[in-house]
């Protein structure tokens, strides 16, 4: 049987590498992207401890299921507010996307 | 009508005639002199009818007339004002209500009245005369008549009533009361003719040199109503009370009952003009005539005297008959020199009333004198036969100065002044009741003997300071007779004997019957009121008529006072020194024509020493620097007006000093500023951070969510 | 090691290649793509997990929606983002730092963890999960109120991302 | 009607107030309108004083129509109003000088409605320190007071009006800041403000307060008390601003202001030190009959000394207080004794002659200032063929208070000067002394109201007043009637006091 360990430490690499997205790429979508990838990271986690715990609660995989719409309607205004982006600037480049600042 | 009630009223009508001509009639001068005059009719009558009853009751002395009422509540208790007529009471009433009502009468011709409104004449100063056209067509010049001719009756009636409640007092507060109302009215009287300067000044001048008698009287009668409890007379002088102040000692030597006796006589030295306070009163003549006729002759200078004589229980408490006491001393000596004092001033005056004014200083003295030996009948005796000649003296002086002044309107000569006696002379027969009875009044005044009531009383003054061996006053008192006698014959030679001096002299005119009518009542009695007092043992007359006086004066005592055993020697040094002054004074001035030529002209006695000069340099001027510039100016405006604006620098110095040296740079820079900008500075350097990009803040947020995670776990959880 | 290990293992390391990968591609369609790949690791993961409905669920919508709609967002906003440029920002370094430090901090935290080494019991044979999971979701005494906010939260997102794309012009046009 | 006999004290007390408030909504040009709204207004507070007056029963010790509310709870104090006989002749005399000097404004005309509204505050200012029974209450009244005068001057004063309200306003406030620290003293101490319930156990407190023996807090609270009071006396050395106030002040003001806010003071001793304070009373007597002597005789000197009337006349008023200060020194020194009594019987009727004659004279002054705008002696003088009304009432108020017989101001002095020679021949002598160097004053009243009569009625017919622009007008017809209540009472006082007196000594004998 593989270990709850393994999952946690599998979804935990996967968070980081989704960070390391997020904080890294220059495009907003790329971010974006990365943002998908520590969801991810995170509805593993609750399907683990959902099978590792007592199966007949189902919290964990309902959480999961919210987690996923969330994620829809995350990337359906972070995309929005991409296109919006792009058509006011011209760019999706988030380094030039600075205008919130002193 | 109780004679209790009687008294009461009588001094209700000239206080209600002093109302009623104030507020109401005073448009009117035929309403308000007979509301006047009528006022002082209705109290004469009421007085007469006291004094006849008293005269009925035997032993008026042990039970007289009394009656009081609660006046003051003080604490537990109240304090009661009342009635009271005595013997002495009866006595003064007497001579006060005829004097007042004759003084009335004279007023109303004096004031011209029935004369027209003068041409230039204003309110407060003389009447000018007024000119008018009879049926042939020619002008004359006449006496108009005063402008404030009712406010004269409405002012003398307060001072009738002033006189009249000091003599019906049981009680020294209400004597008091009658004493300072009559102040006032002497104040308003003399300064009558307000518009003139020297009146004006003279009004204050007598209001506050008796003032300073007044506030030493005022501290008499605190202490007395605080060692006694009581200030009625009649609780005062019993035997209990009198023996307590008197075996008490005081202050300075002297006994209670002497202090207060003291202080009390300074009140009479200011009331009665006695030296050193006498200089008021010939600067009052500036009033009107009758005016000085009351406050000099029937009231209120009498009231000084009177209060005295009151006072004379008190005064005599500690007198044990060897030697007199402290007070007594110094009541003798101020009244013997004062007798001499200004009887030299007054032979060498001009002005015809002043001679009378220093004459009056001079008799007051005598009776102040006679008081300070213990000679309380003779006292009275001389107040009450002084009151008669001395008011008809000076009635009849305004009676000469009236006719001169008619004189002078005649010939229109402004500058000759009416009461200079070298204006005069030769006026026994223009004006010869007024000749007369100004004869019979200053022939009373000099003690021409037997005949003159004047005689009698000083006679009596004499054989008492001489029968109980006080030679100093005696001698000193027969010296002033001496010269009382001269300056009276001098003012009666200068006057009307002779020849006219002046062209208005010769056109003097008698004056009209309301003022020569009080002229011959008053003579009446200036010669017979003498008779009720002649002593018993006296050659001849003796016995003739009873000494009722003494008798009847003498049982307001408790211990009634011996008659004196008859000596020749004052008899006859009285009888000496009046002829001798007569004949001098006439031998000498029935040649004098002028000023110039009269001799005793002496500078020093013709300003009265420089009294006044002395005065005003030694108090006035001080007083008067005094309060301004140490008080107003140095106390007020430097010291404490310049400690209180000190304390505005002082506050404007600690607040700027609290603003220079530690708002401004401490508070507002330090702290205040200062913050401020290190929070700029920590902004400045902060906003660095504040990139506005997205993924810095990110890695911003995780690096300090890591360290401060990472520093969580190993510091609070491990 | 046991025949489910190693198909973890594999799926594992697939799935985190994927993402890696994922973060990495200079080519943001590439990186879509390999997101898809990654998302079905993740689905087979949740397979092994028995959470058969997560799986669906993760094909359906992960991979047939969002997916998608990257590349779509990707090819709209390509322009000048095609292959110009570094991909990387210039803090990458700090990122990746990061990045190692958060697994090495979540590996620590984990490892101190006594329910670390926890095996599964077995699966119940006759458990239906699904309908215990769909009568969860709906049940008042479950979690019938996350269910209905998370719709909710859609429907704003939904109206909300019409919105903000919505371009004024363009409607000014279609008029 | 029943509420205003149950609630009589309180009526009279916010009547003015209340009409005040009422006036703010009068229209603000009907200058006649706000005339005669504010003599209305100060006539029912008399009106209901004289029912006070009538109802009162003087042969009952203690207060009398008493009334208590809740103010502040939370440290004890109350609404507590009551009268006894001493506070009931203050509080006839201000309610029967206030609608006299409202008349006396009627020559009033630059912003009547301030003015008038300013004045029935004064009222209820002034009518509250008389009935209040509460310390608080007492400082509240006292300070509220101030405000309204010092717009008077500062609005409606002469020349230096700004100088003569700062330094009256710094001066009383300055004066009043012990005052407020040593009643916040007692008001700690005894958890009640309440004067009744301080008075009867603050007198006999012994015990330490923090540490402090009680006789020293005693002394020191003594002083902060005396000080307050004595700047409102005003007391020599701290009379100086009254002379610039009442000179400053408009003819009104100055009535009441010496009428009835000197009157504060001498009533804060009365009513507060000496049954407060018996003990250092009776210490400390000698020092404050000093400085009554200092004020009566200064006080007569400093006038005597001026060449403006209403400075002289506001000098006077030092001078006359400071007799009512020598009366209770005089009762501290022997309290109890018939001697105090009688001293207190004068100091109480001195304050209130002294309300009659220094109100009159200052109306009198304001008169011919009105006809003439000058105040300088030396431009007056030979007034009296132009205006004898005016001068023979000149002459009978300057005589009232010149304290000559028969008028109410000997009665009162006579009494002070009567109960201070007897407390000094019968316990303590040095009091003669005292006594005996007031006479000095008293000499000197007779200067300057001499002085004063003297310079303006007086000497030859002053051409200048007689003719043309310059005619000086008799006294009206209102005036005369301003005039009138002052000098009936000033001769009915003087010849007959025992209704008020009576009154007065009943509730001195039960007091002290």
């Amino acid at each position: 049987m593989v270990p709850l360990s393994w999952y946690l430490v599998f979804a935990a690499a996967l968070f980081s590498i989704g960070m390391f997205g997020v904080l890294s790429r220059r495009n907003a979508v790329a971010i974006l992207l990365g943002i998908e990838l520590m969801l991810n990271a995170v509805n593993i986690n609750l399907a683990a401890f959902w099978r590792y715990g007592d199966v007949r609660l189902m919290t964990g995989q309902v959480f999961a299921i919210i987690v996923f719409a969330v994620a829809a309607a995350e990337v359906a205004v972070g995309l929005a507010l991409v296109i919006s982006v792009y058509r006011n600037r011209h760019t999706v480049v988030a380094d030039e996307i600075d205008m919130l600042k002193w | 009508m109780t004679t209790e009630t009687l008294i009461w009223l009588i001094p209700l009508p000239p206080l209600l005639a002093f109302f009623l001509i104030v507020l109401f009639t005073n448009k009117s001068k035929a309403l308000s002199h007979t509301i006047g005059v009528g006022a002082a009719a209705l109290s004469f009558i009421g007085s007469m009818v006291v004094f006849v009853r008293a005269l009925g009751v035997e032993h008026l002395g042990e039970s007289p007339f009394e009656s009081a009422v609660n006046w003051l509540p003080t604490g537990d208790t109240w304090f009661r004002i009342g009635v009271l007529i005595d013997p002495l009471g009866a006595a003064v009433l007497f001579f006060v209500a005829i004097t007042i009502l004759m003084i009335f009468l004279y007023s109303v011709g004096y004031h011209n009245y029935g004369q027209p409104a003068g041409d230039h004449d204003v309110k407060g100063l003389p009447p000018h005369g007024a000119t008018i056209t009879d049926e042939h067509g020619h002008k004359h010049v006449v006496p108009s008549v005063e402008p404030m001719y009712s406010r004269f009756f409405a002012f003398l009636g307060l001072f009738a009533f002033g006189m009249y409640t000091l003599v019906v007092s049981d009680n020294l507060l209400t004597l008091f009361v009658g004493w300072e109302i009559m102040g006032l009215c002497s104040y308003l009287l003399i300064g009558f003719w307000y518009g003139k300067p020297s009146a004006r000044d003279a009004a204050v001048k007598a209001f506050m040199t008796t003032r300073i008698g007044d506030v030493f009287m005022l501290l008499g009668i605190a202490f007395l109503y605080s060692a006694t409890g009581t200030l009625t007379f009649r609780e005062i002088f019993t035997e209990e009370t009198l023996h307590a102040l008197a075996s008490t000692p005081a202050w300075f030597g002297m006994t209670t009952s002497g202090f207060i006796a003291l202080l009390l006589f300074i009140g009479t030295v200011g009331k009665s003009a006695q030296w050193p306070l006498h200089v008021w009163l010939p600067d009052a003549m500036e009033g009107p005539t009758p005016v000085s006729a009351m406050i000099h002759a029937a009231t209120m200078v009498s009231a000084g005297v009177y209060a005295v004589i009151r006072m004379f229980p008190l005064l005599t408490a500690d007198y044990t008959g060897h030697g007199l006491t402290v007070t007594m001393s110094i009541v003798a000596f101020i009244g013997a020199f004062t007798a001499l004092f200004a009887a030299t001033i007054a032979v060498a005056q001009n002005d015809i009333k002043r001679v009378l004014a220093y004459s009056t200083i001079s008799q007051l003295g005598y009776m102040i004198a006679a008081l300070g030996i213990g000679a309380y009948v003779a006292a009275a005796f001389h107040l009450i036969t002084h009151a008669f000649f001395k008011a008809l003296l000076f009635l009849g002086s305004g009676s000469v100065i009236h006719g001169m002044e008619h004189g002078v309107l005649h010939t229109g000569n402004h500058h000759v002044d009416p009461q200079d006696m070298y204006n005069m002379g030769g006026l026994r027969k223009k004006m010869p009741i007024t000749f007369w009875t100004f004869l019979i009044g200053g022939f009373a005044l000099a003690g021409f003997p037997l005949v003159t009531a004047g005689f009698w009383s000083k006679d009596e003054i004499l054989a008492d300071a001489f029968g109980h061996g006080h030679l100093a006053v005696f001698v000193t008192l027969a010296i002033a007779a001496f010269l009382t006698a001269f300056y009276t014959m001098r003012q009666i030679t200068l006057t009307f004997l002779g020849e006219p001096r002046t062209e208005e002299a010769k056109h003097a005119q008698e004056t009209p019957w309301t003022m020569t009518t009080p002229l011959i009542v008053l003579a009446f009695f200036a010669v017979t009121y003498g008779w009720v007092g002649i002593p018993e043992h006296f050659p001849l007359l003796g016995g003739l008529v009873p000494n009722w006086f003494h008798e009847f004066v003498g049982s307001t005592l408790a211990e009634h006072p011996e008659a004196i055993e008859f000596n020749p020697i004052p008899l006859l040094t009285s009888i000496g020194v009046a002829g001798g002054g007569l004949i001098l004074g006439w031998l000498y001035y029935r040649n004098v024509k002028s000023v110039s030529e009269d001799k005793f002209q002496i500078p020093l006695l013709k300003n009265k020493y420089y009294f006044d000069e002395a005065y005003n340099f030694l108090f006035v001027k001080p007083a008067y620097w005094f309060a301004e510039n140490i008080v107003y100016k140095f106390l007020d405006k430097g010291v404490i007006d310049g400690i209180l604006h000190a304390f505005g620098p002082f506050t404007q110095g600690t607040g700027s000093a609290l603003r220079n040296y530690i708002d401004l740079p401490v508070i507002n820079r330090a702290i205040g500023d200062g913050s401020a900008e290190i929070t700029y500075w920590f902004g400045g350097k902060l906003r660095a951070i504040q990139t506005g990009r997205v993924q810095q803040y990110l890695m911003l947020a995780l690096v300090t969510f890591i360290v401060i995670g990472a520093a969580l776990y190993f510091f609070v959880l491990a | 090691m046991t025949g489910e290990q190693i198909v973890f293992l594999v799926v594992a390391f697939f799935t985190l290649a994927a993402g890696f990968m994922v973060v990495t591609t200079r080519n943001l369609v590439h990186a879509a793509l390999w997101l898809v790949a990654a998302l079905f690791g993740v689905a087979v993961t949740y397979v092994t997990l028995h959470a058969n409905f997560l799986a669906v669920v993760q094909v359906v919508v992960y991979i047939g929606a969002i997916a998608i709609l990257f590349i779509f967002a990707v090819m709209l906003t390509r322009r000048d983002m095609r292959d110009q440029g570094p991909q990387m920002n210039k803090n990458w370094w700090l990122g990746a730092l990061l990045a190692v430090l958060t697994f090495g901090g979540l590996y620590f935290l984990l490892q101190g963890w006594e329910g670390m080494t926890k095996t599964a019991t077995s699966y119940p044979v006759s458990f239906d999960a699904i309908s215990e999971l769909g009568s969860a979701l709906v049940s008042p005494v479950g979690y019938v109120l996350p269910f209905e906010v998370a719709s909710v939260l859609l429907v704003a997102a939904l109206v909300g991302a019409v919105y903000v794309a919505f371009n004024p012009r363009n409607g000014d046009t279609r008029k | 009607m029943n509420f205003i006999a149950t609630h009589l004290l309180s009526t009279i007390l916010f009547f003015p107030a209340v009409a005040a408030l009422v006036m703010l909504f009068l229209p603000k040009d009907e200058t006649k309108l706000h005339k005669w709204f504010a003599l209305g207004a100060s006539l029912v507070p008399f009106v209901l004083s004289l029912v006070l007056w009538f109802n009162f029963d003087p042969a009952q010790p203690g207060y009398q129509f008493e009334e208590m509310y809740t103010w502040y709870a939370a440290i004890g104090s109350s609404l507590h109003l009551g009268v006894d006989g001493l506070s009931l002749s203050m509080v006839l005399l201000t309610t029967l000088l206030t609608p006299i000097a409202i008349l006396a404004s009627f020559s009033i005309n630059d912003r009547t409605k301030a003015y008038m509204i300013l004045f029935l505050f004064l009222e209820t200012g002034m009518l509250g320190v008389f009935m209040a029974l509460d310390l608080l209450i007492f400082f509240v009244f006292w300070e509220v007071g101030l405000v309204p005068m010092y717009f008077l001057i500062n609005q409606w004063g002469s020349a230096n009006r700004n100088y003569a309200s700062m330094k009256f306003m710094i001066y009383t406030m300055g004066g009043s800041l012990g005052l407020l620290l040593a009643v916040q003293l007692l008001g700690v101490l005894f958890k009640t403000y309440d004067l009744q319930v301080i008075t009867e156990q603050w007198a006999t407190y012994t015990a330490p307060i923090g540490g402090i023996p009680a006789s020293t807090f005693k002394a020191v609270a003594f002083w902060a008390f005396v000080i307050a009071f004595a700047v409102k006396v005003p007391l020599w050395p701290f009379h100086t601003w009254l002379p610039d106030a009442h000179t400053e002040a408009p003819t009104a003001g100055s009535m009441i202001l010496a009428g009835v806010l000197l009157k504060l003071g001498a009533y804060g001793f009365l009513r507060l030190v000496l049954p407060l304070y018996p003990e250092e009373a009776k210490y400390f007597a000698g020092a404050l009959a000093f400085l009554a002597v200092a004020a009566i005789v200064f006080g007569a000197f400093g006038s005597y000394a001026q060449t403006d009337f209403k400075r002289l006349v506001a000098y006077s008023s030092v001078n006359h207080m400071g007799f009512v200060v020598l009366g209770i020194a005089a009762a501290a020194y022997a309290a109890g004794t018939a001697d105090a009594h009688i001293a207190l019987n004068g100091a109480i009727l001195q304050m209130f002659n002294h309300g009659l004659s220094a109100a009159g004279m200052f109306f009198l002054v304001g008169v011919i200032y009105e006809r003439t705008h000058t105040r300088n002696l030396e431009e007056l003088g030979g007034l009296f063929p132009l205006v004898p009304v005016y001068g023979g009432i000149l002459i009978f108020t300057s005589m009232a208070s010149l304290g000559l017989p028969g008028l109410n101001g000997f009665i009162s002095e006579f009494l002070v000067v009567r109960g201070a020679f007897g407390v000094g021949v019968n316990s303590v002598p040095v009091m003669a002394i005292y006594t005996a160097v007031a006479m000095l004053g008293l000499l000197f009243t007779g200067a300057y109201i001499l002085k004063g009569i003297k310079k303006v009625l007086h000497g030859p017919m002053n051409e200048h007043w007689a003719h043309g622009e310059h005619k000086l007008t008799e006294i009206n017809a209102r005036e005369v009637i301003v005039m009138v209540p002052l000098m009936v009472l000033i001769l009915w006082i003087g010849l007959y006091p025992a209704w008020i007196l009576d009154v007065i000594n009943k509730a001195v004998v039960v007091l002290f």
